[in-house]
Order: C-alpha cells, then sequence, then structure tokens
C-alpha cells in the first residue's frame, strides 16, 4: 500500500485559494479599467503597466534578496495593490513618481510588516497618500478626458470637481457625466457606473459583504446631506455630488474593503464605514486636501486592531432562551 | 450562524445496506472512544456467544461490551484503533453465527413498550448503548439528567451533515417505523411528550417517509433543515430546530433538550424491544475512485480490511484512508482497525486532495470567523496558541470550539487552524482543570 | 575599574550610539532633523550640555549626599541647558526660531539624565568628560545623518547645497511622517548589521 | 574620598553650593548674551519691511484706509536720510486663499516697481499653495514678480489671460496671492500723496546687505 | 468656539506625538500593552492640567514681572518634578485605588517631554488661563488618543512575524510615520 497521509481532521478543503480570491478582485476592477482606458487613452495604460509591473518586481526583489523567505508573487497581491495604485493616480502622472509609489507601497506599507496579511494599512493607499504629500503638484494636475486620447504627459489638464467646488466655479459637470465619468480624476475613480458593477460583482461572487461600502457611501450621502440642506450657500456640494466625484467609490468599494486592513466582524465594519465617511467629508468640507477618502481610510486602519480587539463576533451561546 | 456546504459526495445513497461478512476473527475493543474502560469477564480460552457481555461498564462514564460474534477467545490485549490509540481488545477466534437465545432475531416490528421509564434506561445501559453519531458518550448518561434539570424535548439528529456518509441515510429509509418506535421509548424513558427530527434537505425520501411515518405518531414532528455542516452537532442542531443556544460551557439539558442520534434511536429499539444489545452498526464503505461503494451492516471488531474485501478492495489512486466523514473523521494508517461503535465509515481519499497545500501568510479575509459555527476567531487562537498566549486564547472562549474543523476547511491560505487549536484547546484544558482543582 | 579613554570615546559613537541602539532621546531626534543643519545644531546643543554637566556632576560627584542626586543633577543640566539656550538665541537666532522648544526640552532629554547618573556619578572626570564627549558626538552623528538623509530625500540638498533637482524631492520626508520613517529604517540598517554581526558569530562556532 | 552623608546641613550647603553656581553662571551669560538677544529680537513684520524694502535710513508707520473705505491697511514708508521717499512697504491681505487668509507684505519703489516681497501669514497646502513664499520670486519663466511695475504689468495668472505663472497645481492660491499683490499696489497709489515724516526705527545696517536687493 | 478650535487642533491637526513629535517615547517603549492606556493617559491628563496652571501662574506672576524668563527652563522642570513627586506621596496617602490606577505611571511621566513641552508652549503661544487648561486637557486627549491607536496596532503586529531586522523600534516608527501620514489629512481644518 502507498504511504498515507495522516494528517488531521478536515481531509478536505473548500479549494479557495488567496490567489482565487485576489483573482475576484481583479475581475471587479475590470470595468472600471475599461472606462480608464476610454477616458484617459495612453495615460492609462502607461501608468497601471507600470504600477503593476514594478509592484510585483519590488515584491519579488525584496523577498528574494532581503527577506529571504518563500516568494509569493504569483499570489496575485501584488499586482493587485499595483493596478489599485495605478487607479489612484492621475494619468499624466511621470512613471519615475509612479515607480516611487509602487516602491512605497510594497516596500514600506507591506512588506516592512513582513508581506501580505500583516500591514496595517493598506499599500496602495499609503503609497498614493505617500505621493500626494510628497508631490502635491504632479498629483493633483488631472487631464481632461477625451475617449481613447493618445498623449500621455502632456495631456490637457483639467480641475476635479471637487477641486472646482473648493475654488467657487460653476463649471461642475452634470451628474450623468459625473456618473458615467466624463470629469478629471484619478484613473480608476471617475467612472461610478464601472465602479458600481464592480461592486455588484464582488457581491455576487461573495468576495466581500456590503457593510463597509454602503455604510460609507450611506455616511457620506447624509452626513453631506445634512450640511447642504442646513446651509446650501456655504455646502454648495449636493449629496449626489459627493458620492459620485472623487476617490469615493473607488475607495468604499475597493480600498476600504482590503481584507487585511479593515475590520472583520459585522458591527466592527459599520462603525468603520461610518469613520470613514464622516472623516472623507470632514476632510473634503473643511480641510486643506480637496480629497478626504484616502485619508479616512487609513486613519480607519489604524482603527482597525482596536475595533477588532473590542467588537467580537457574536458568541455562540451568548443569545438569551427564546 | 456559521457553517459551511462542502461538496456532498452522497456517492452510496440509496445503496441498500447488506450484512458484511464475519471475520474469522473479531477484535473487540474494551473501549470505544470516550469514558472509562470496561473490565473484561471473560477470560482466554472461553466460549461466547453473539450479545454476550463481554466488558463491564466501569464506573458512571462507561459502557458494557457484549461480543458481537460467537467463539472462542483467542486473548485480550492492546490493538490499535482508528485514532492511533492502543486500546485493550478482545481477540475472538469465530466459530458459526450462535446467538444469545435472549435475543428476538424476528424482523417483526414490536410497537408496545412494557417497560417503565426507569427500567427503559436500565435496559440502555445494559445493553451497552452510546451515540453513534460518533462521539460515543455512554446514552444512558445522557438520558439521566440532573434532578434539577427537566427535559422538554427529545430532539433526533437526523442530519448526517458529514459529506459521503450515508448510513443513518440508509437506515431511515430502512428501519424507519423502527426507529419512530424507538422515539417513543425514548420519550418515555426520559418524560417527554414532544420529539423532533431533524433532517437535512439532501434526504428527501427520508423527509418524505417519516413525514408520513410521523401522522400516526403522536407528539413527533419532522423539521426538515437546510443542508449545512455542521448541523449535526448537538449545539448547532438545538439552535436550528428550537432556536435555542446552549451556553458556553453548558449541556444541551440547560435548554430542556435532549438530543439523540438516529442509529442510536434503532439502536435503542432493539435493545428495548428485541433485547437485542449493540454489538453491529451501519458503516458506509466510499471513496471517489471507489468502484462499489455501499453500507454494510458489519459487527464490531471486524477489521476494517475484510469490509473494504468485500466492497472491491482498496481503489488506485488512495492517498488517505478515514475512518469516519471528512470534516472529522480520523486519517488511519491501516485497515487492519476493527470497526468500534462510533466508527461510521471509511473513506478513501485521493492523493491529489489529501495532501496539504502550503500554508501562507493570513490575509484576515474573515472566512474562518464566518464559517464557524460557535462564533470564534480560529485565526486569532491559531496565533495565539503559536505564541503560548494561553490566558487570551482562554479569553477568546477556545474551549467552546466543537473542533468541526470548518475553519481549517474554509482557509484560502490553507493554514492549519483546527490542528493549533486543537493543541491550544488541550493545554487550556489542562489550566483549567488544574485551577478547578486546586479550588476544591 | 580600567578602561581604555579611547574605547570610552568611541562606544557612544559606535557601539552604544544613543539614539540607533539606546533609543534614547528620540523626540529631539525626530523632530529637529529636517534638515542636516538643525539635525547637527541639535547634536551639537546636546553635546555641550551633556559634556557640561558630565563634567561637572564628576566633580561634585562625592560632595553630593545619596538623598538629593537628582534634585542636584537636574538643577545642573538645566543651567547648562539655559546657558546653551541663551548662546544660541543670542548668536544664532534664526537655529533659535528653528529648534523651538526642542531646544529647552534637552532637560528632559534621557540621554543627559542616563549618562549622567549610569556614568560620570561614577566615574574620573577625564573618563566622564571623554563619556560626555563621545555619546555626544553619537547623539550629534545620528541626528546629522538623519537630517542629511531627510533633507535629501525631501529637497534634493544636503546642508542647503542643491544635490539634484528639488522637483525631484519627496516632500513627506523633510514633515513629520518623513522623520519617524527615515529614522525607523535608520534603525532598521542598524539592526541588520547587528544580527549579521550575530550570525556570523554563531556560524564561526559552528 | 567617601561620599557626603545626607544630613540636613550637608543637603542645604550643597544645593545651596549649587544655586550659588547655576546663578552665577546663569546671570552671566544673560548679562552677556542680553543685548545681542535684543536686537535679534526684532518683530518679523520689522524684518519683513527690511526685507522688501530698498536701502533706507528710517520708515513710518501708518494704517491708512483704502478708497472703498471697507479695509484698513498698514503702509510704511522708507525714506533716506534726506527725508526723500525712497519706496513703501505695503501690508495686504486676501481671503480667498485655498485655505483662509494669505497675509502679505510687498515693497515698492517710488514708481510702483515691485522690489520684493515677504508672506506673513499663509496656510495653504505643503508643497502646493505654500510654495509662494518663494515661487513668485524665483526667477524662472513667468514667474517672479519683481521689477515688474505693478501699474503696468498685468499682474493675472496666465490662465486668466495675465503675465505671471501661477504655481502648478495652486492656481487658487496663486490667483489669492496675485489678488493680494494687487491690492498692495491700489494701497501704495492711494496713499503716495499722503506726507509722513513717522515713527523712526532703528536700521542695522549689516541686516539691510542681507535683504534680497 | 475658540476652545473647541484648540481641542480640534490639539487632538487631530496638529497631534502632539504625531506632528509634535513630544511623548513619542511612551509610545515607542510602553504601548504594548492596551491596558495600561487609561491609566498612562489619566496620570499624564493629570500631571499636564496641573503643571500647566501651576506655570502659567509662576509666568504670569513671577518670570514676566521680574523679568527673569531666562529661569524659565529651569524653573518649569523644578515645578514639575516636585508636582510630580508630590502627587506621588499625596495619592500613596490619600486613595490607594487611586494609587493603583494613576500612580504607578508617575515615574514615567518625569522625563515625559509632553509636560515641559505643554508648559512652555503655552509660554510661547501666549494663551489665556482657560485656553491653558483646554489645550492642556486637549493634548492628554491626543496623547491618549495616539497611545491607544498605537496600543492597537502594536497588539495586532505581536500576533504576525515581523521581518527580523524590523522588530520593536524600527516597526514602531514605521507605524508611527504612516499614521502620522494619515492625519495629516486634518491639515487645514484648524489655522
Amino acid at each position: 500500500m502507498p504511504k498515507l497521509d495522516l494528517s488531521t481532521s478536515p481531509h478536505v478543503h473548500s479549494g479557495d485559494t488567496v490567489s482565487s480570491k485576489m483573482t475576484g478582485v481583479l475581475i471587479a476592477l475590470i470595468p472600471a479599467y475599461i472606462a480608464a482606458l476610454y477616458f484617459f487613452g495612453l495615460g492609462a495604460l502607461i501608468i497601471s503597466i507600470t504600477a503593476i509591473g514594478s509592484c510585483v518586481l519590488f515584491e519579488y526583489l525584496i523577498q528574494r534578496f532581503l527577506l529571504k523567505g518563500s516568494l509569493s508573487i504569483l499570489d496575485g497581491s501584488a499586482a493587485l495593490t499595483g493596478i489599485l495604485l495605478a487607479f489612484n493616480l492621475p494619468s499624466n502622472l511621470p512613471v519615475w513618481i509612479v515607480i516611487v509609489g509602487s516602491f512605497v507601497a510594497i516596500g514600506v506599507a507591506k512588506m516592512s510588516f513582513g508581506g501580505l496579511g500583516n500591514n496595517p494599512f493598506n499599500p496602495a493607499l499609503v503609497a498614493r497618500v505617500f505621493l500626494l504629500i510628497s508631490f502635491p503638484a504632479q498629483m493633483t494636475s488631472w487631464p481632461k478626458p477625451m475617449p481613447w486620447n493618445p498623449a500621455y504627459l502632456d495631456a490637457v489638464t483639467a480641475a476635479t470637481p471637487l477641486a472646482i467646488l473648493k475654488g467657487q466655479f460653476s463649471e461642475v459637470p452634470d451628474t450623468l457625466n459625473l456618473f458615467l465619468g466624463n470629469m478629471g480624476g484619478s484613473l480608476g475613480e471617475v467612472s461610478a457606473l464601472a465602479l458600481l458593477l464592480g461592486l455588484a460583482y464582488l457581491l455576487i461572487r461573495k468576495i466581500i459583504t456590503w457593510h463597509i461600502p454602503i455604510s460609507i457611501l450611506l455616511t457620506v450621502f447624509v452626513f453631506t446631506g445634512i450640511l447642504h440642506i442646513a446651509n446650501p450657500d456655504a455646502f454648495i456640494g449636493t449629496p449626489v455630488f459627493h458620492l459620485l466625484t472623487g476617490g469615493l467609490m473607488l475607495g468604499a468599494i475597493f480600498m476600504a474593503t482590503d481584507y487585511v486592513t479593515s475590520p472583520m466582524t459585522k458591527p466592527g465594519m459599520l462603525i468603520f464605514g461610518i469613520g470613514i465617511g464622516i472623516i472623507t467629508v470632514v476632510i473634503r468640507v473643511f480641510g486643506s486636501y480637496p480629497e478626504g477618502m484616502s485619508f479616512a481610510i487609513l486613519i480607519l486602519n489604524g482603527f482597525t486592531p482596536l475595533i477588532n480587539k473590542y467588537i467580537k463576533p457574536k458568541r455562540f451561546g451568548k443569545v438569551k432562551r427564546k | 450562524m456559521g457553517g459551511i456546504h462542502p461538496k456532498e459526495h452522497k456517492l452510496s445513497a440509496g445503496i441498500r445496506i447488506q450484512n458484511a461478512d464475519l471475520p474469522i476473527q473479531a477484535i473487540i475493543p474494551l473501549i470505544h472512544y470516550l469514558g472509562a474502560s470496561s473490565t473484561a469477564v471473560i477470560a482466554k480460552g472461553d466460549h461466547v456467544k453473539v450479545g454476550q457481555l463481554i466488558g463491564k461498564a466501569n464506573g458512571y462514564v462507561s459502557a458494557n461490551v457484549h461480543s458481537s460474534v460467537s467463539g472462542i477467545v483467542n486473548r485480550i490485549e492492546g490493538a490499535l484503533d482508528a485514532s492511533g490509540n492502543e486500546v485493550l481488545s478482545v481477540y475472538i477466534d469465530v466459530k458459526e453465527d450462535e446467538w444469545l437465545e435472549t435475543i428476538d432475531k424476528s424482523t417483526d416490528i414490536k410497537r408496545e413498550c412494557i417497560l417503565s421509564p426507569s427500567e427503559i434506561i436500565k435496559r440502555i445501559s445494559e445493553s451497552g448503548i452510546v451515540g453513534l453519531g460518533g462521539a460515543t458518550f455512554p446514552t444512558h448518561v445522557k438520558l439521566s439528567p440532573p434532578p434539577d434539570k427537566k427535559a422538554e424535548v427529545l430532539i433526533i439528529n437526523a442530519v448526517e451533515c458529514e459529506p459521503y456518509l450515508t448510513c443513518d441515510h440508509q437506515l431511515m429509509l430502512e428501519k424507519g417505523e423502527e426507529i419512530f418506535v424507538g422515539i417513543t421509548i425514548l420519550m418515555k424513558g426520559v418524560g417527554v411528550n414532544r420529539a423532533v427530527i431533524g433532517i437535512e434537505n439532501n434526504k428527501k425520501d427520508a423527509i418524505a417517509l417519516f413525514q408520513k411515518l410521523a401522522k400516526t405518531f403522536e407528539g413527533i414532528t419532522v423539521v426538515p433543515l437546510k443542508v449545512q455542516y455542521p448541523q449535526g452537532g448537538e449545539k448547532q442542531l438545538i439552535d436550528a430546530v428550537l432556536g435555542r443556544q446552549v451556553p458556553s460551557g453548558a449541556l444541551p439539558i440547560e435548554v430542556g433538550a435532549i438530543v439523540q442520534n438516529v442509529a442510536t434511536t434503532f439502536a435503542i429499539y432493539e435493545a428495548v424491544q428485541k433485547n437485542k444489545p449493540l454489538f453491529e452498526r451501519i458503516i458506509t464503505i466510499t471513496g471517489k475512485s471507489m468502484s462499489r461503494h455501499g453500507n454494510y451492516r458489519a459487527r464490531l471488531g471486524t477489521p476494517l480490511t475484510n469490509i473494504v474485501e468485500q466492497a472491491g478492495g482498496v481503489p488506485p489512486d488512495t492517498g488517505k484512508i478515514v475512518a469516519g466523514g471528512p470534516m472529522m473523521g480520523r486519517a488511519i494508517s491501516s485497515l487492519e482497525v476493527a470497526v468500534a461503535k462510533g466508527t461510521s465509515g471509511v473513506l478513501f481519499i485521493q492523493t491529489l486532495e489529501s495532501s496539504r497545500k502550503k500554508m501562507q501568510n493570513c490575509m484576515r479575509c474573515t472566512q474562518c470567523m464566518v464559517v464557524c459555527p460557535m462564533g470564534l476567531e480560529p485565526f486569532l487562537l491559531m496565533s495565539q496558541t503559536e505564541r503560548s498566549m494561553w490566558a487570551e486564547t482562554e479569553e477568546n472562549r477556545i474551549m467552546d470550539c466543537i473542533e468541526c474543523g470548518c475553519c481549517s476547511f474554509a482557509c484560502p491560505s490553507n493554514r492549519p487552524l483546527l490542528d493549533h487549536i486543537r493543541f491550544g484547546k488541550m493545554t487550556v484544558g489542562k489550566i483549567v482543570r488544574n485551577r478547578h482543582g486546586k479550588k476544591e | 575599574m580600567k578602561q581604555s579613554g579611547v574605547k570610552v570615546f568611541l562606544n557612544g559613537i559606535f557601539k552604544e550610539n544613543p539614539v540607533l541602539v539606546l533609543f534614547l532621546g528620540m523626540c529631539p531626534t525626530l523632530a529637529t532633523t529636517s534638515t542636516a543643519l538643525t539635525g547637527m545644531s541639535m547634536g551639537l546643543a546636546t553635546l555641550f550640555v551633556l559634556f557640561a554637566s558630565n563634567v561637572v556632576i564628576s566633580i561634585l560627584k562625592n560632595l553630593i549626599p545619596e538623598r538629593i542626586t537628582m534634585t542636584a543633577y537636574v538643577m545642573i543640566i538645566s543651567t547648562f541647558v539655559t546657558v546653551a539656550e541663551m548662546l544660541i538665541h543670542a548668536y544664532y537666532p534664526a537655529m533659535y526660531v528653528s529648534l523651538g522648544i526642542f531646544l529647552p526640552l534637552i532637560v528632559v532629554n534621557c540621554l543627559i539624565l542616563g549618562r549622567v547618573q549610569v556614568f560620570a556619578s561614577k566615574n574620573s572626570v577625564f573618563y566622564s568628560a571623554l563619556d560626555g564627549l563621545g555619546m555626544g558626538l553619537g547623539f550629534t552623528f545620528a541626528l546629522t545623518v538623519l537630517g542629511t538623509l531627510r533633507e535629501l530625500l525631501g529637497t534634493g540638498k544636503a546642508f542647503g547645497n542643491t544635490v539634484f533637482p528639488e522637483h525631484y524631492g519627496a516632500l513627506i520626508f523633510v514633515l513629520a511622517p518623513g522623520a519617524f520613517i527615515t529614522l525607523g529604517y535608520l534603525i532598521a540598517v542598524v539592526n541588520s548589521a547587528k544580527l549579521r554581526k550575530t550570525e556570523d558569530i554563531e556560524d564561526n562556532i559552528d | 574620598m567617601k561620599k557626603v552623608k545626607s544630613s540636613i546641613l550637608n543637603i542645604v550647603l550643597v544645593l545651596a553650593g549649587i544655586s550659588a553656581f547655576a546663578g552665577v553662571t546663569l546671570a552671566s551669560v544673560y548679562t552677556l548674551t542680553k543685548d545681542t538677544i535684543k536686537d535679534s529680537q526684532t518683530s518679523k513684520i520689522e524684518e519683513a519691511v527690511r526685507a522688501v524694502l530698498p536701502p533706507y535710513d528710517h520708515v513710518s508707520l501708518k494704517p491708512i484706509e483704502l478708497k472703498n473705505g471697507v479695509e484698513t491697511t498698514n503702509v510704511y514708508k522708507a525714506y533716506d536720510k534726506n527725508n526723500a521717499m525712497v519706496g513703501a512697504a505695503v501690508e495686504s491681505t486676501s481671503n480667498n486663499g485655498y485655505r483662509g487668509t494669505i497675509d502679505i507684505i510687498v515693497g515698492f519703489n517710488t514708481k510702483g516697481v515691485i522690489m520684493n516681497y515677504a508672506v506673513i501669514e499663509q496656510n495653504e497646502t505643503p508643497g502646493l499653495g505654500a510654495q509662494m513664499e518663494s515661487w513668485f520670486k524665483t526667477n524662472i519663466a513667468h514667474q517672479d514678480i519683481q521689477g515688474k511695475n505693478a501699474g503696468t504689468s498685468n499682474l493675472n495668472v496666465s490662465k486668466d489671460g495675465g503675465e505671471i505663472d501661477g504655481i502648478t497645481g495652486a492656481t487658487i492660491s496663486s490667483r489669492a496671492f496675485l489678488f493680494a499683490v494687487r491690492n498692495a499696489y491700489f494701497a501704495f497709489t492711494s496713499n503716495l500723496d499722503v506726507q509722513d515724516q513717522g515713527t523712526k526705527v532703528k536700521v542695522d545696517s549689516t541686516q539691510q546687505k542681507s535683504s534680497h536687493l | 468656539m475658540t476652545y473647541i478650535l484648540i481641542f480640534i487642533s490639539a487632538v487631530f491637526v496638529n497631534n502632539i506625538v504625531l506632528s509634535q513629535f513630544l511623548g513619542v517615547y511612551p509610545i515607542l517603549g510602553f504601548s504594548k500593552r492596551i491596558d495600561m492606556v487609561p491609566g498612562m493617559t489619566g496620570a499624564v491628563a493629570f500631571i499636564l492640567t496641573i503643571s500647566t496652571i501651576i506655570t502659567y501662574i509662576i509666568q504670569k506672576t513671577v518670570l514676566i514681572p521680574y523679568h527673569v524668563q531666562f529661569l524659565q527652563t529651569i524653573i518649569y522642570v523644578f515645578t514639575i518634578a516636585s508636582l510630580v513627586t508630590l502627587t506621588d506621596r499625596v495619592l500613596k496617602r490619600v486613595s490607594s485605588s487611586l494609587y493603583q490606577t494613576l500612580g504607578v505611571y508617575l515615574p514615567l511621566i518625569t522625563t515625559n517631554c509632553v509636560i515641559l513641552g505643554v508648559a512652555i508652549l503655552v509660554a510661547r503661544k501666549d494663551l489665556n488661563l482657560m485656553e491653558s487648561v483646554v489645550f492642556a486637557i486637549s493634548t492628554s486627549v491626543g496623547f491618549g488618543l495616539a497611545l491607544v491607536i498605537f496600543a492597537g496596532i502594536r497588539d495586532q503586529l505581536s500576533l504576525v512575524k515581523l521581518p527580523k531586522s524590523m522588530e520593536g523600534i524600527p516597526v514602531a516608527l514605521i507605524t508611527a510615520g504612516l499614521l502620522a501620514m494619515a492625519f495629516m489629512g486634518f491639515a487645514g481644518l484648524v489655522k
């Protein structure tokens, strides 16, 4: 008889793997990627390929030469970080800044803590905020959306709706254009429609639950609604405007739901989402940065361990007798 | 709450129970997994008949053992059981098939039970009946709750949520009425007038049969349940059927329930009505690459290899042989192991499926928490166990773990969560017992 | 106790570098290293206070009664801190503004109180002076390295001299987050060097 | 040498000794540095005025009212030894910054040519709007406003048709800054005729040399 | 309104630890256990508030009228040190439970630059008494906030395998850096 395996139960496995989860998210990103290519053309292509390639390369180099551990670049997480980073960058960003961002995402935010699963902060967002603070000029000049635009570095720039809001201009695109994504912004954040398609896929495939995205969107909607109704002159942004602009959708659907850095229980996820919503609006409306989504997610990432520590899953047997 | 839905693979469903051949030598363990070993009451060279008492219960949590064959006692010594432990066993060289005269061998269904409740419990105890679902806890102990606790409802566990296993299912189809009589006996024995049978929806034929039978028995209802592992766990079943959750560390009687497995119920019927002690059980022989799956009625002590030969031998490409279901069964090193009271099946797993995948970092995907039927955080218990943080694991209720294996099953990073938690449970259990010991 | 002066002196600079190895005086290390110059100035101010306190206290060590050692030490240290404060304020006003409250906060730098208690109160004037000098230089060294790194990465300059165009500098390094991150990696590099050393020793044993 | 005992007398003596030491040291250093410190403690505004003006002998400080009658602002006129005006430094504010008020001081010569400017207060984004501290005096492309005659030049950002390149990525801050500059010129012209000798401010000639001109 | 702004500024925008670098030492060294956070924060808040009031009074009644501001450092240090010692003794006598919760952290505070730093900042910003008190309390809240976030993250990091050279201080500094970066988002909330 062949040598028998004597490992303990369970003897079967669901077949789910890290890479199958990552692939699921990547598939959900396809509509937004197509929208990015449509609106920003060549720039979007260059940025995304650079980001993915350099993220994977940095992960390989660090694992191979610095940590000397087992290689895990094939699990898809580095590629996912790369594409999410690209989605958070303007399409006319110089390649060298993209590479710096990839290095920060993989080297600083992820591998310094030992790799996938250990990092307290979302790597792509760490990189984005790092770049935003470091290279504010380059990070806040947004190309004007033009179908299949072949221009890269010398693309015509346009202000984002959120920046327009702060500058008190009246050139805000109409709601339909905001929904489709015909506005200035980072690669992957412009098209609410494409992002919502991705959300639907993630929910159907049960890769994420509704709690984080919906609580964020709802909080932002309600909070900006209250502000807008209370004083429409001071707070010109309508709730719908706030939902459709900036990185809100991208952040709520793809960044805040990152497994590693978000709470693990459903009530915890709701607290997390509400926190992100509130901080995002506070920064957008009162702060000096036009967009608060990335900051808000990172701040709540910081609270995640506490939420996990104090909001425990409902233990079996805690329910009172019916 | 929690739970998973692994592929069912009930390959042997609907295959009629056939008798396993008598072995040349039966190796009957004197202990069946749980409780104290019984004391041998026969000696080498004695002639025994089928159904004769050979091991007497030793203490409260212990059960009698009866001979499953007739023949000469060859020797009494240790033999490996399915867990890989050496247990004291009686080796009997089989001669003929001579049953005790007191056993009613007829297949007539005897509905009336003339015994009083205490006599019923006594009979069950004498017949060496233990829970046949797998935990093999002596049944009479379970049926005698402490005097301050009152049972309200009897729950019959007909869930059989483990993939592959079909022994209970087949038994229900073939012995439905006997099981119902067994239920009425149990109801009388524990003094309740309500019994609920929980069956998963993947056994439509059994549900139909039982619902028909339920009309002719008073106080028994059938509750079809959605298919979910580990619904057959006592606490999970009570929750599913009654909507009551047994508190941490407490027994089902705390919420007024007593749970009995369907096969146990059948054994009780046979013990009470036919005076037949527990010396045989149904076991499923199955596996994806198995040519002849089947459900066999096997005498205790029959070496598994005998039944497997009868079922066509070990299939090719076997990487792992499991005694029991794929979720909670134990991998065995050899088929020489004998059928015990808790052996519900033999499962052959192919090499590719059985080999464990490389473990990756936990990415905190919450999968293990989502599937944990006890609402625990397996990922956390594992890492705390790895770091010997016993106080923290206890605080996070490691002792509530029912070892169902859902977490390891679901983990996309292939982390051996249950392995670590089991070890943690063992250590914490020792600490807790020491603490209680000191207090007293 | 016999010790070599050179060893005492070098100890503070490398083997027991107060910032990179002993992790003392973190607050000023982080706060005053946005440029190489401010970092170095802070280091030198601390060096002065440490050296002077070490010397004075080692002279007075046997005169100070047990019960008031702490009071006496703090008094001596804060005297020298105030002296440093006034001197910088008078002759280097721009630096006085740049260093801000971290100049008076030298008083609570655990490096100084630590060295005074551990070393100066037990050793001769000569060795205490060397220790103060060594530790102070070690501190200055670490702050200057950190300041240079941050200035370079953040603005492309080193001590104000352009190394590469400012356009390529990552502004974050001169801001608060950059301080934490740069120091973190600096210590990690020192750690990994130490680890390699112990590994080598283990290898030799095998 | 044995350690001194912790008797009350010893404690008092030693503490008194150390206090005396501290007192003497501090007092002497204080005396030594007192004047120098006082000299360097001239106010930020004075420094700014000094920095943005051509060499002068003394300045006057006169808050004047703008023609629209809403705001007042400070105008510092500078005179040479012969009491001839050499220029004026004008404080000016804009509330249209990205994040609140921008407060600058602009130096003009008598002809209205911008000599230099200094930012007194601003809260713009670091690395973006905050670059105004140096952006508009850096001689690259059309950034520099120094040497431009505020009366004849179109001091608007090039995006709005002006001749000044705004800070990349910070058009709002640039607009606000240039608004404040134009505002300052307005205050300057509407105040040219006011003759006033004003208070004399001591001028350190060494620091004058270090000014940008 | 001023008080609210002082609060927001001290807690979020100019967090004492994350952007002012004061009190970094307790964050790096003593934040390993979450249950220590309330006691530590309470002790800091208590000493900080009282010392701010006392040093404020000294500043206004002694140092400024007699033109001896150059003695600020030396006098403040003494005030704080005596205050900590005094509190320690009083607490020990008055209430053992209070001593258990707050007192054990007192020795750690003497060399905590937050206390002296806030006292000097109050003098330099020229706040009035009420503003100073609000500032002191808000600073303690900000300190507690940083401490608790930190303790949480370190708690989580203690359960994962970090690269060897990153263990301990380096990873704590990197985490602090990333957190400080996140908190920069609050820039501009308060001028």
